[in-house]
């Protein structure tokens, strides 16, 4: 688009503004969480809320990545699943040591990144069934390896599932969630402060320029897709530390949440444009309605479901309407 | 030969011949037709009538994708649709009476048509992007269909209902007549009238669009409106095949069958240029595939693999870049010398 | 003399159903600036893509400091010291300026990446060309003009031993230009070899040393500039003598005045983009748009077509007062307009030409009216073979053809509304100088017909040379209208800009 | 199942007032599924017990974040349907170091059984072994293959690998029962009459059908019906479930013999509550009083069944 009436500077400090807005009416929902529902105000609630969606802030993460080239990654719930029932698999059938498994497990999410990745870039097959065949793949390895669900009973594992950090009185943590900001914060420096993360948002902006500019087109899309596969096995693993268990029927229908989430966070699925920080309050938001509607306790299954619709509507016309008010046309 | 290998609909077309086949070595009656009860009987006849309802979803997403969006929600649409109808139908004195049935069937079609218009309103007029804008209806959407049925099945026990989804008309199952009456329509509407190219223009260019006078709201709104409509008239198939709505499963997870086929068929997720024809092969392909693994008896533990494989190769075989990149470096010793300038341009278009 | 740098020997590559190059052989030496000349669709966009690696050629073979190589793309091409600006701007609308400039080799510590060090720079480097924009902006806000500059400035500071500009010049003013051509002058006399494509015929003979003409992919020549005449490039180029590239001065003054103002911008302004400006525009007037980049003249077209919307001030069309809330409004008016950047605003390259074409006629249609078949053919057919529009191909899709060719889609897409008031912005952009000329005399005859034409064009010659009146603009603000007596000249216009005299 | 009633008085007797529950539903996947909670809520109600409801979705991570929330909230027991067998122990240790009394309905976890009070539900394996025995006792003579086709509910869920696990080993004793093909219907109705017709193209000599729930059954006898065969005659049908529409059914004659697994659990689990609450002792796995179907006894039952 040709010279707008706004000035460079301004829009970007818009942008930062989408973010606050976002942030500020999750505030806002919490405190009305918190008048509604007594118990809801608590710090343990907020920690649970990165207890419970760690693994989701994870996948949600390495989706970003994806999204800001423009692609879309329909695996990572698939991928998940696939990792941790690897996981269990290997420690609990073949009793390997946990030493080599999480390695190994972290490297076949990258492997599966890597291949769509190829495909998607060499092929140009669409990053939506790509991945949608990888998902099947993924989905389908985790009944090949097991129909039935694994328990862990790894000491190492199980000991860490149950540590927990205390963070003053009543409220504690569990390692997973500062795994997921170590994750958070990783992702964020990738993206602002390396190449690799500012030729994913050149790409995003678009392709065939940042090609034309010599940019590594190539190996930044199938890095995207493998910092996704990665970050998918991880959050499998995460959530393998959640629940000490494996089952491939575990995290169906993560990739839309985290596709929501990251979408909900400000990022434009065409790619180039939004903020890791803003991923993470998307999730947060998907957290905060769950807990909501727990805290509610008397709707039925169906109401439930149109309860989670009407507040993200009302979130995103409120988000729309408070942030970035589009006034060129 | 060249035209043929050229035609955008070549591959999609090739992949389920290919299938069908394999399905014949399989199971040797596949391709027999008989008349049984009379009508008409065999799993090519199955695979029509079965793949009616995503043949449908898939064409109103079709036209959703041409304008640069994506549905989400018509699964929940269909979920709505058919229990709206059977709920009606069901607190009938008499299930039978046609007046009663195309009441229900009516009112379940605006309400789907009500639906698309709101995920259009929401694209177009308030600037959501689709998939977050369709995705809200799909959570809630289904809600919507469980509290119509109160998350049981609705049985209805309507002849006149049956006939959408499961009744035959002229030997020929009536849903198949339908879907080919609903894209022959949609192919006139959108190729005889500027829609399509208004469409692709929008899809391929939004600003241009606008700077060109394209009334792009509108048109927008129109495609997923129709989107809306297309994936309730499948819902009422669904239910009616069944004689049961079942506001929980009806629908559940359709919208990625459907854009996978849109997606086979050739139509870009992009945006822009489109093809029907291709998404109905497309939807044909999908079907077949489920049928394969069900008469090919794939255990179910590697169903998903089998899928992941077949739609790989599928997509693999249809890039251009794939076959240009595996098959000529193959090919390359073998060729001819460039002197000979018609093979040349063989593998240029191929 | 040196060996040459880079060579192309027996190069040829084909599109289906093109023979965009066929068998051209091509020197580049050190120090020198040679200029690669054709028309539109001559070739010479495909032949730098062939040399940096975009395209792979069919048969021949490209030769870095004697040997060959083969280039894999953009990025190797660098890698191997060729720096290109290709043709359209092809950098990241999302990013910001100074982000354009280094991304890919941006300054770092520790695989960290210097943000402050990569600011000061860009300001440093911005200032050194005189581009006055903030480097923090995004890209995409930016003029066209300012892109152009910015993907230039990108392209010089990778010190390359090969500097490859496509239509580098294509929306500057004469003062960037100059200072594009004082640092192309410096880097040759450093060494560096320099290819320089531009249809201003006086910009490549000021700043070329030698040039290579092609003509439908085949090469007709390589010349000293200083040995050849602009009548035998033109000559060349063209295969054809041309006579036409003389004056076209068809004025009536006496018709227009009369009538009623087809449009009247009464205190029209934007905040932020323009101030409020009065303006009339009468049926059989062209109305040239002059200022100095980022002057606010393509801002002003807009809002006068409602593709911005004013903030304030009233626009009447044809006598009623028009509130412009989108383009419709004036469309439904008789207005059209050709956006300055064709590719992100103006053509929708998935569509054929053809469709391209019709697309401004069938929308005000309606979809439910659509075009028979015959009539499209009839339309498409004329406009191509009255523009010229080359490969006269109907069904190609838009995105394959030439930029000066994607223009005149652009041209014809209007042309065939019929409209009262024609606004273009810059439609001359990327044409040849055979195309330019008949595109005037195009606009001449539109006039002379009655139609009204708002005429916006970063060359003041080409301003002058074809309106009645003359709107200048400085700042953002309309400072003054000078009807155009014959006694207007680019330096009057430039005196005014600078004096900044008011009305 | 059993009636409780309205056992005491207005809850337990000195405590604050009305016993809080927390329920965590797995979701709302089928017609069985809404009527246990439907079961469950009326029951709550009429004993006087203030519950808490929650939809999981089908997520165990919402499950598990949901009873973590009703840690928070302090409810007096906890009572949830896993989505899945393992995975509980975490959230089990919290709910015991919160002293929270935890129950089971429904599905069984593979957690250690010291982390909640008791299990009220089901044995999936038993109810494939009851279809087994009838399988047995039916074909006992037969002295050619009988040739069965299985429809199993969602790949990788608990009732779908328990049921085939009981029924293929019980079928086991006998060579000439086959399973000549056995695919996933997702436990819905279109998804087994879909299954069902392209296995009625493939082979042609079907004997008996056994489905892992009445819907996929109901789905299936379509199918067979617009094959031009008898349902219950020509191909025999076995389920699992007896909701109304599979009793109706089998009254009908369309379907042999039904394993029933019951929804209605609210008595029982309200029951088990009190007691908890009363600190009396309760039994840590109770198994719903089920039953089996005959058509005969199914014509029988018709008239009085609640679901
Ligand atoms: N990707 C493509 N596919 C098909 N044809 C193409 C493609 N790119 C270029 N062509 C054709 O190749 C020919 C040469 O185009 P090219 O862009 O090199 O011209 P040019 O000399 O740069 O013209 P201009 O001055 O208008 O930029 C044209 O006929 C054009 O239509
Ligand atoms: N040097 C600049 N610094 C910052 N913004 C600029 C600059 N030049 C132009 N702009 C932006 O562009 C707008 C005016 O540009 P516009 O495109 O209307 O100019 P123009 O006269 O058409 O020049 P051209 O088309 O040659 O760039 C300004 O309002 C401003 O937003
Ligand atoms: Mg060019
Ligand atoms: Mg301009």
């Amino acid at each position: 688009m040709t010279a707008l009436g706004v000035r460079g500077p301004v829009r970007i400090r818009r942008e930062h503004a989408a973010v606050l807005v976002t942030f500020g009416l999750l505030v806002a929902m919490f405190a009305a969480g918190s008048i509604v529902y007594p118990g809801f105000g608590s710090g343990q609630v907020v920690v649970d809320l990165f207890i419970d969606n760690g693994f989701l802030l994870v996948i949600a993460i390495g989706m970003t990545f994806v999204i800001l080239t423009g692609g879309i990654d329909l695996s990572v719930g698939a991928v998940a699943a696939l990792s941790a029932m690897l996981c269990a698999f290997l420690l609990e059938q073949w009793h390997w040591p946990v030493a080599a498994v999480l390695p190994l497990v972290l490297l076949v999410g990258i492997g599966f990144g890597f291949g769509m990745g190829y495909v998607i870039h060499h092929f140009e097959i669409q990053p939506f069934i790509a991945t949608l065949a990888g998902m099947f793949l993924a989905r389908g390895l985790c009944f090949v390896i097991s129909i039935d669900q694994i328990s862990i009973s790894n000491p190492f594992f199980t000991e860490w599932a149950q540590t927990r950090i205390p963070l003053g009185e009543e409220t504690n943590v569990t390692p997973t969630v500062l795994i997921g900001l170590a994750v958070l914060a990783v992702a964020f420096v990738t993206l602002h402060y390396t190449r690799f993360g500012r030729a994913v948002y050149a790409i995003g902006g678009n392709a065939q320029s940042a090609l034309l500019m010599g940019l590594p087109v190539a190996r930044t899309r199938i890095g995207a897709y493998m910092v996704s596969g990665l970050c998918s096995s991880l959050g499998g693993l995460l959530f393998a530390f959640y629940t000490i268990s494996a089952s491939g029927l575990h995290e169906v229908g993560t990739e839309l949440d985290a596709i929501a989430a990251v979408v909900i966070g400000g990022t434009l699925l065409t790619g180039g444009s939004g903020y890791v920080v803003g991923t993470a309050l998307g999730v947060m938001l998907l957290g905060t309605i769950q807990t909501i509607l727990r805290f509610q306790g008397t709707l039925s299954s169906w109401w439930t479901r149109i309860a989670i619709g009407v507040l993200l509507l009302l979130f995103i016309l409120l988000q729309r309407l408070l942030g970035s008010s589009r006034t060129r046309r | 030969m060249k035209a043929v290998i050229g035609h955008r609909l070549f591959w999609p077309a090739a992949v389920l011949v290919v299938m069908l086949l394999a399905n014949v070595v399989v199971t040797p009656g596949f391709f027999s037709i008989q008349v049984r009860n009379g009508h008409l009987y065999g799993s090519l006849i199955d695979i029509l009538l079965l793949g009616s309802p995503l043949m449908l979803v898939a064409l109103g997403m079709t036209v959703v994708i041409a304008t640069g969006g994506i549905d989400l929600s018509v699964g929940a649409v269909v979920a709505i649709s058919g229990a709206l109808a059977c709920y009606l139908i069901s607190g009938q004195e008499d299930q039978g009476a046609v007046s009663g049935v195309l009441v229900a069937v009516a009112l379940a079609l605006v309400l789907s048509a009500v639906l698309g218009f709101w995920n259009g309103l929401f694209v177009a007029r308030v600037g959501i992007q689709p998939i977050i804008a369709t995705l809200i209806l799909m959570v809630a959407g289904r809600g919507v269909a469980q509290l119509i049925t109160s998350g049981k099945n609705i049985n209805v026990n309507s002849p006149p209902y049956k006939l959408i989804g499961g009744g035959y008309w002229l030997t020929l199952p009536f849903a198949v007549i339908v879907v080919a009456v609903v894209v022959a329509l949609t192919g006139l509407a959108v190729r005889r009238t500027a829609l399509g190219m208004l469409l692709e223009a929008i899809g391929g260019n939004a600003e241009a669009s606008r700077l060109v006078g394209i009334r792009s709201r509108r048109l927008i709104v129109l495609a997923y409106t129709f989107c809306g409509l297309c994936a309730g008239i499948a819902g009422l198939m669904i239910s009616s095949n069944i004689a049961t709505a079942d506001g929980n499963n009806a629908g559940l997870w359709m919208e990625l069958d459907a854009i996978l086929a849109v997606v086979i068929g050739g139509t870009a997720l992009t945006g822009g240029r489109f093809t029907l024809a291709g998404t109905v092969l497309g939807a044909l392909v999908i079907q077949t595939l489920s049928t394969t693994i069900y008469t090919t008896g794939i255990p179910p533990q590697v169903t998903l693999v089998f899928k992941a494989v077949v739609v790989a190769i599928v997509c693999l075989i249809q890039s251009p870049a794939f076959r240009a990149k595996v098959f000529r470096r193959r090919a390359r010793p073998a060729a001819p010398p460039p002197a000979s300038p018609a093979a040349a341009d063989v593998e240029v278009n191929a | 003399m040196p060996g040459a740098v880079l060579e192309m020997i027996g190069v040829s590559k084909g599109f289906p159903g093109v023979r965009a190059l066929a068998d051209v052989d091509f020197q580049l030496f050190p120090g020198e600036i040679h200029a690669l000349m054709g028309e539109n669709g001559a070739g010479k966009s495909t032949l730098i893509k062939v040399l940096t690696g975009v395209h792979a050629a069919d048969a021949g073979e490209v030769r870095l400091g004697g040997e060959r190589v083969s280039v894999t793309g953009p990025q190797h091409a660098q890698t191997l010291g060729i720096s290109t600006v290709y043709q359209e701007v092809n950098l990241c609308p999302n990013l910001t300026v100074a982000e354009n400039v280094f991304i890919g080799r941006e300054p770092s510590k520790a695989g960290a990446i210097r943000w402050r060090e990569i600011r000061r720079r860009a300001a440093e480097l911005l200032t050194r060309f005189h581009v006055d924009v903030d480097p923090g902006a995004r890209l995409g806000t930016c003029s066209l003009a300012i892109q152009q500059l910015v993907a230039i400035v990108r392209a010089v500071d990778i010190s390359a031993k090969v500097l490859i500009l496509d239509e580098p010049t294509s929306s500057l003013d004469r003062d960037e230009v100059e200072q594009l051509f004082t640092v192309m002058r410096r880097l040759r006399d450093d060494g560096v070899a320099i290819l320089f494509v531009s249809h201003f015929l006086e910009q490549v003979y000021e700043v070329s040393d030698r040039m290579t003409v092609l003509r439908n992919g085949r090469l007709v020549g390589e010349y000293r500039t200083a040995e050849l005449s602009r009548i035998d490039l033109v000559g060349h180029m063209t295969g054809r003598t041309l006579s036409t590239l003389e004056q076209l001065h068809v004025r009536d003054e006496t018709a227009r005045v009369q009538a009623e103002p087809i449009l009247k911008a009464q205190g029209v302004g934007r905040r932020g983009a323009i101030a409020p400006f009065d303006l009339e525009i009468h049926p059989g007037e062209v109305v040239g748009l002059a200022g100095l980049l980022g002057s606010g003249r393509t801002e002003a077209a807009r809002l006068m077509f409602g593709a911005d919307v004013a903030d304030s001030g009233t626009i009447t069309l044809g006598g009623k007062p028009v509130p412009l809330r989108g383009p419709n409004a004036a469309i439904d008016h008789g207005v059209a307009f050709c956006p300055e950047n064709r590719k992100s605003e103006g053509l929708i390259e998935d569509l054929t030409v053809g469709e391209n074409i019709v697309l401004a006629l069938q929308a005000a249609n309606g979809w439910l009216r659509p075009l028979s078949q015959a009539r499209r053919q009839e339309l498409v057919g004329r406009y191509i073979s009255a523009l010229r529009i080359n490969p006269a191909d109907p069904d190609m899709p838009a995105r394959n053809l030439s930029g000066g060719n994607q223009q005149k889609v652009l041209l014809a897409r209007w042309l065939i509304t019929q409209p009262k008031l024609l606004i273009l912005d810059e439609p001359t952009r990327g044409i040849d100088v055979g195309a330019k000329a008949e595109i005037q005399k195009l606009v001449v005859s539109l006039a002379e017909d009655g139609v009204a034409v708002l005429f916006v064009s970063a060359e003041l010659e080409e301003v002058l040379r074809i309106s009645h009146k003359i709107e200048v603009l400085r700042d953002r603000r309309l400072i003054t209208e000078i009807g155009n007596t014959g006694t207007v000249t680019p330096e009057g216009i430039l005196e005014i800009i600078a004096n900044g005299t008011t009305p | 199942a059993c009636g409780s009633g309205s056992g005491g008085s207005g809850g337990s007797g000195g405590d604050d007032g009305k016993i809080t529950l927390g329920f965590s539903q797995v979701g709302s996947e089928s017609g069985w599924r809404e009527a246990n909670t439907k079961s469950i809520k009326e029951s709550a109600q009429t004993a006087g017990i203030d519950l808490k409801f929650s939809d999981a979705q089908q997520k165990q991570e919402n499950q598990i974040a949901t009873i973590r929330s009703y840690i928070q909230q302090k409810v007096d027991v906890i009572a949830f349907s896993p989505v899945v067998v393992t995975g509980w122990d975490a959230v089990l240790k919290e709910a015991q170091a919160a002293k929270i009394p935890v129950v089971l309905t429904d599905r069984a976890v593979d957690s250690d059984p010291s982390l909640y009070v008791s299990f009220l539900g089901s044995d999936f394996v038993k109810e494939g072994e009851a279809i087994g025995d009838w399988t047995l006792n039916e074909y006992k003579d037969a002295t050619a293959p009988v040739n069965i086709v299985q429809l199993e509910g969602t790949v990788g869920s608990a009732p779908a690998i328990d049921r085939k696990k009981g029924f293929e080993s019980k079928i086991a004793s006998n060579p000439n029962l086959k399973v000549i093909a056995s695919q996933s219907g997702d436990f819905t109705r279109a998804d087994g009459k879909e299954v069902m017709t392209a296995i009625l193209k493939a082979n042609p000599k079907i004997d008996l059908l056994f489905a892992h729930n009445d819907d996929m059954g109901i789905g299936a006898i379509q199918a067979i019906e617009e094959a031009g065969k008898k349902p219950g005659v020509d191909i025999k049908i076995v389920t699992i479930d007896a909701v109304h529409d599979g009793m109706q059914a089998l009254a009908d004659g369309k379907i042999n013999f039904i394993a029933e697994c019951s929804p209605l659990l609210g008595d029982q689990l309200m029951d088990i509550v009190k007691k908890i609450k009363a600190g009396q002792p309760v039994e840590k796995r109770i198994i719903t009083e089920e039953t089996t179907f005959t058509q005969q006894q199914a014509s029988e039952a018709l008239p009085n069944r609640k679901y």
